[in-house]
């Protein structure tokens, strides 16, 4: 299994990450929920148990608490885990591990906790409550995380390795509804070449009009909808934030600055969300150069619903950025 | 595989002969009639979902229908029950209609929770049923309170709710069993164990053999019973239940059984050695009840037909309802999140 | 016990008013950690246990998912209990099930749960990491839950009952360092009159030139700033939010348009911070009325040192805000 | 309180005569010097906090030092261990000085945390360290991790932890111990039974006597210590610290032993009867070691009364020295939050 064999898609992509980085780095080992002999829920560490062994890729309990702390100890004796979640929702249940114990630890004591959360996040695949979420704003607020949530399938392969790298705590989720729908290519000396760095936003698509600052599956939502208001001679700019911990500031007050005008748009509920704290910072960074109020287009302020009529109405889409994009344009 | 060792070495051995029961004739029919309906009410829901009219994955029982229907019979009314997604017997027993499960399996508008949450995801009381919680573990806590409800209300009802072998890791099944002793709450927990957890055997899930093990953490008696034994289970959870309901505090009942497919319907189970399905097929706890029937002269090849065409029947129109039943209406996302209003 | 004696303190607050809703509605009682003989680790619960009893004052094992899953199972049943965290900082341990249990449950399937989840918050005690915590932006994110979180003693009292009548499962949290600083009194006939709503703010001090929206033990703070600045003859509007979910968005936009400035200023690390919700809001509801960026005084994006010059340097202060208002109103 | 019954019946029952040992003489008698550091720098702790020198809360461990110092004692100098805020005689004994402890308490900038964390709070895995966190049983977990390290690094160090009577009822306890079970690591977690969680005794945490009898649920291996006899401690753990080594998984060690004081300084333990603070005043640990060296002809009066003098002149010393201490530059405040920056 070696990168730059043509298309693959972002399920491969993130596995191959963790394949280059794990045979370039002894340290590097995985464990989680059925991820050695089952590859995991989505396969997507399918083959990694026969190529490195029981000692790299281990299955747990079920026992989340458990295994982020024990990946935790690992961290601080030179190892490097990288902890699955069978369903990211389950984070919920490792929430004090993570950001107490883990998060303040280098800060606490100066003792350093390299370790990678991952696991498949987000909806749209009819998953309700428990099988859909997107935890970032619930640890965005927690001093000593970083969280990365790629949207395309190179940022997938670049940034796992880098975050695999990193010498912090780093969540990465992976936006299951992108799993096997996008697809991309990795250049064949991809595994030599240093990986994409975290906290660098990218921009996704230049634009003069307005901006829509996004990430994950609502990037695509956001270039849809650029494409479409393209035709009517509107002009969006794209900005993919890639690493929402620590934020890009720059690149996003740049945006802000150069367009006057700014849509955050997120897969969460509006309430607490992470696109808050995004609007909370052009407000303040670059208010002098605003010509429309900082809006928010995210999901409805409840629980993900399950029927698909239901998550419709409850997931923002390219017609509801649209709508809010005219409202902007004509203020 | 065989490293692991075989499956519940030192389980109660599971006998052609079934356990001793007090239960009549007519009771031991409804027991099959229950046992037919949820192994076939999840036959019609196979169906479906390789039609593609199931919403999201499927979740089955087959194999371990005993447990659901054994336990869940030996409530009282005022019982209350939290099923876990694989106890549809659970359901069926407390009343649950099976279009309430097709509507829910297919995301209608007519389901139980007006297309909000998915399969086994409702709840009634007004039927003693609380809703299952993904996160594995948490029922065991809030099942806890439901028996201290019983307990601070003065009143007599009995919590009842289900663990996996997997389930019993979690930090949420140890924090609520030992706070469910020390409040010496009226608490039963059917510990199923029927070897995997996902993908997971259970030997990789903990050091010991039997579920029953982790009661002497929390100094609460516990029981291991036939979980392919419609009236073994029967048996063992009636004397819990009554136990817990005298005031002898939480009860953990563990049922030995066999998962007789993949995880979920997505799922071929290519992990589990063929041997054990073959060895737990023999032990299908419909058979045996069935053969049970036959040769106890309680019913004829004939009547128990005659049940299985009733139930038949109305699952057809059952699933016609689902079928013909709407999705949603979009605004309905937007309704129920907070409870309304304070109380006065 | 009752209440009307005269001069009473922020905590004598909390405990009248859980006094006065068990007294008054028999399905309420408590339960937490060492409430019962001890009266708890800062004695708010001393004296309830000799007038309640041991079932309705209820020590348990230390077990925050625990008790709290068990507090959700009794409040389906028709009770109303009133958890307590030892330090609110332990709420980490019961995350999922008061986010995903207790948070979705009336959404998912109809079943509410009125229940109540209180505790010892915030810093300036060198408790550092652990003992210091406010999480009310780890729980905002979260659909179904409430979160009021007082600064008065007429509002501990107030709401401390609301949230008990409350169908819905509320995180009430009580800043430590106001349990003995802060003196009030509550009407002899309290008990009798309707208790403070929840959801709405209050107009703490009326003001021209800026608005300062905060809550909690930052109250004080933002009201010791008001008052050196009144010297010079600036005018700040304060307004203390109380209930911070649901957010009173009418009173935020309503200050924010009368003064066209606003600083929100809350006691938290900035990045993630409830603070940055507010701000957001503003941002998009009052910016055609706003004179200046919407600023946020909040903590480091640090954990809650603990050394006094550490701390000092952590939190906002009367001068650290001033120091901000004379930087927007020079805007 | 009687109705909770007797404390730890069925405990190793407290005799005078202590545990046979290998220990030479030299080394019993640095045993006790570190029992006596261990007490000496609590009672200075204690003046201080009178003084309001102390910025916080005191934790002791009056009365239980045989368990921190018995227990780190048997440790290899490659072993890692992580002590709570009670455990102050493991970080003596793993090389921590007086001012370590003392500028941390007093919050000065010259503590090993540079006064961002307090008293107990602070690690260094050069010394096999690793600092405690207040979340009780967040540490069984980490440990499990420590111990799988060493087996995935294919080196053979032991991780070792406390818990205790309180922490062991916590979700996390119950995970890592299953986890660490089941991947065969080396943990010794040593179960401190001193009666109380806070003010609650252990009736009202579980409905067992023996912590040891939580070891039932994992399928690994316990021990029952006298905690009052540092020989027996020491011997103790040293017999699971090695089988741990030896690659038979996780081992827990239960001490029963008894908290001399409230909770914290603060606390003034009136929910304590009277009479067990008295019965086990008379099993002081120290005492019973003194006893145990002058009956024995190890030690005269006179030496144990020099190591003691040599212990409170580097008392003295060091206590000034953190009096002397400034506090930390505010700044500080602002570093540190991430490591610096990635490996190339
Ligand atoms: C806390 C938590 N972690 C992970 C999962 C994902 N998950 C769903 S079912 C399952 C396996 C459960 O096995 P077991 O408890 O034995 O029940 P069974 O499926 O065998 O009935 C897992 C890991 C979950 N639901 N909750
Ligand atoms: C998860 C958690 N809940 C509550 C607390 C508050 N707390 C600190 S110490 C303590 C009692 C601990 O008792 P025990 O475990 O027996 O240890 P001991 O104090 O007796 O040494 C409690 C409840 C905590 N630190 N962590
Ligand atoms: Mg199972
Ligand atoms: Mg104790």
């Amino acid at each position: 299994m070696s990168g730059g064999t043509g298309e693959i898609t972002f399920l491969d992509a993130i596995r191959q990450g963790l394949w280059d980085e794990m045979k370039a780095d002894p340290t590097v080992y995985l464990i989680g929920e059925d991820i050695g002999v089952y590859g995991g829920a989505f396969k997507l560490t399918a083959g990694l148990l026969d190529e490195f062994g029981p000692e790299r890729v281990i299955d747990t309990p079920i026992a989340e608490s458990g295994f982020v702390g024990a990946a935790i100890g690992s961290a601080m004796m030179g190892l490097r885990p990288v902890v699955e979640f069978q369903f990211i929702d389950f984070i919920a249940n490792a929430f004090n591990m993570i950001v107490n114990c883990a998060g303040t630890n280098h800060y606490r004591w100066g003792q350093k906790v390299p370790m990678v959360l991952r696991g498949p996040s987000g909806g749209r695949v009819s998953g309700s409550a428990f099988h859909s979420g997107n935890p970032e704003a619930y640890f965005n607020r927690a001093p000593g995380l970083k969280i990365v949530y790629p949207g395309t399938v190179e940022d997938a392969y670049g940034l796992i390795r880098s975050a695999i790298r990193d010498d912090n705590p780093v969540l990465f989720f992976e936006h299951k509804y992108l799993y096997r729908r996008i697809k991309g290519t990795i250049p064949a000396d991809a595994a030599d070449r240093a990986p994409i760095p975290l906290g660098k936003a990218r921009l996704a698509r230049p634009g003069r009009d307005l901006s829509v600052i996004t990430y994950a599956a609502m990037l695509h939502v956001a270039l849809e909808a650029a494409e479409r208001l393209a035709a009517e001679g509107i002009e969006i700019e794209v900005l993919d934030l890639r690493t929402l911990k620590p934020l890009d500031e720059e690149a996003v007050v740049a945006t802000a600055r150069k367009t006057g005008r700014v849509i955050v748009l997120t897969e969460e509920p509006q309430t607490g969300s992470f696109a808050g704290e995004v609007a909370a910072r052009v407000a303040e960074k670059a208010f002098w150069h605003l010509d429309a109020p900082v809006a928010r287009v995210c999901c409805l302020d409840t629980p993900v619903p399950y029927s698909p009529p239901l998550e419709d109405d409850y997931l923002p889409n390219a017609d509801k950025l649209i709508a809010r994009v005219r409202e902007l344009l004509r203020a | 595989m065989s490293s692991l060792g075989p499956l519940h070495p030192g389980a109660a051995e599971h006998t052609d002969r079934l356990a001793k029961t007090s239960l009549p004739r007519e009771r031991q029919l409804e027991l099959y009639r229950f046992l037919k309906l949820n192994r076939l009410v999840e036959d019609r829901l196979t169906n479906l979902y390789r039609q593609g009219k199931v919403v999201g994955g499927l979740y089955g029982s087959r194999g371990q229908e005993a447990v659901s229907i054994g336990t869940a019979y030996a409530l009282g009314p005022d019982d209350v029950v939290a099923p876990l997604i694989r106890n549809l017997g659970v359901m069926l027993v407390r009343g649950v209609s099976p279009r309430e499960v097709f509507t829910q399996y297919m995301a209608r508008g007519t389901s139980p929770t007006g297309g909000k949450d998915c399969n086994l995801h409702f709840g009634d009381l007004k039927r003693g049923l609380i809703s299952p919680i993904s996160m594995l573990g948490a029922l065991v806590p809030v099942m806890a309170g439901v028996g201290l409800a019983a307990k601070l209300q003065h009143r007599d009802y009995v919590a009842m709710t289900y663990i996996g072998d997997g389930g019993t890791s979690t930090g949420d099944f140890h924090e609520g069993m030992n706070v469910a002793a020390v409040l010496g709450v009226p608490l039963v927990v059917v510990a199923e164990h029927n070897g995997y957890a996902y993908s997971t055997p259970t030997a990789r899930q903990m050091k010991i053999q039997d579920l029953a093990q982790r009661a002497s953490a929390y100094g609460i008696p516990a029981r291991i019973a036939d979980g392919n034994d419609v009236l073994a289970v029967y048996e063992a959870a009636r004397t819990m239940i009554e136990a817990a309901r005298a005031g002898a505090g939480p009860q953990l009942l563990e049922v030995k059984t066999f998962r007789m497919k993949g995880h979920a319907e997505h799922d071929d189970a290519a992990y589990v050695p063929k041997e054990l399905f073959e060895q737990w097929k023999a032990k299908d706890p419909i058979d045996r009840f069935e053969r049970h029937l036959l040769a106890g002269g309680l019913a004829t090849q004939d009547e128990l037909e005659a049940i299985t065409g009733r139930v038949n029947a109305e699952l057809d129109a059952e699933v016609d309802f689902a079928l013909a039943s709407p999705m949603p209406p979009p605004e309905r996302a937007r309704e129920g999140v907070y409870a309304e209003g304070a109380q006065a």
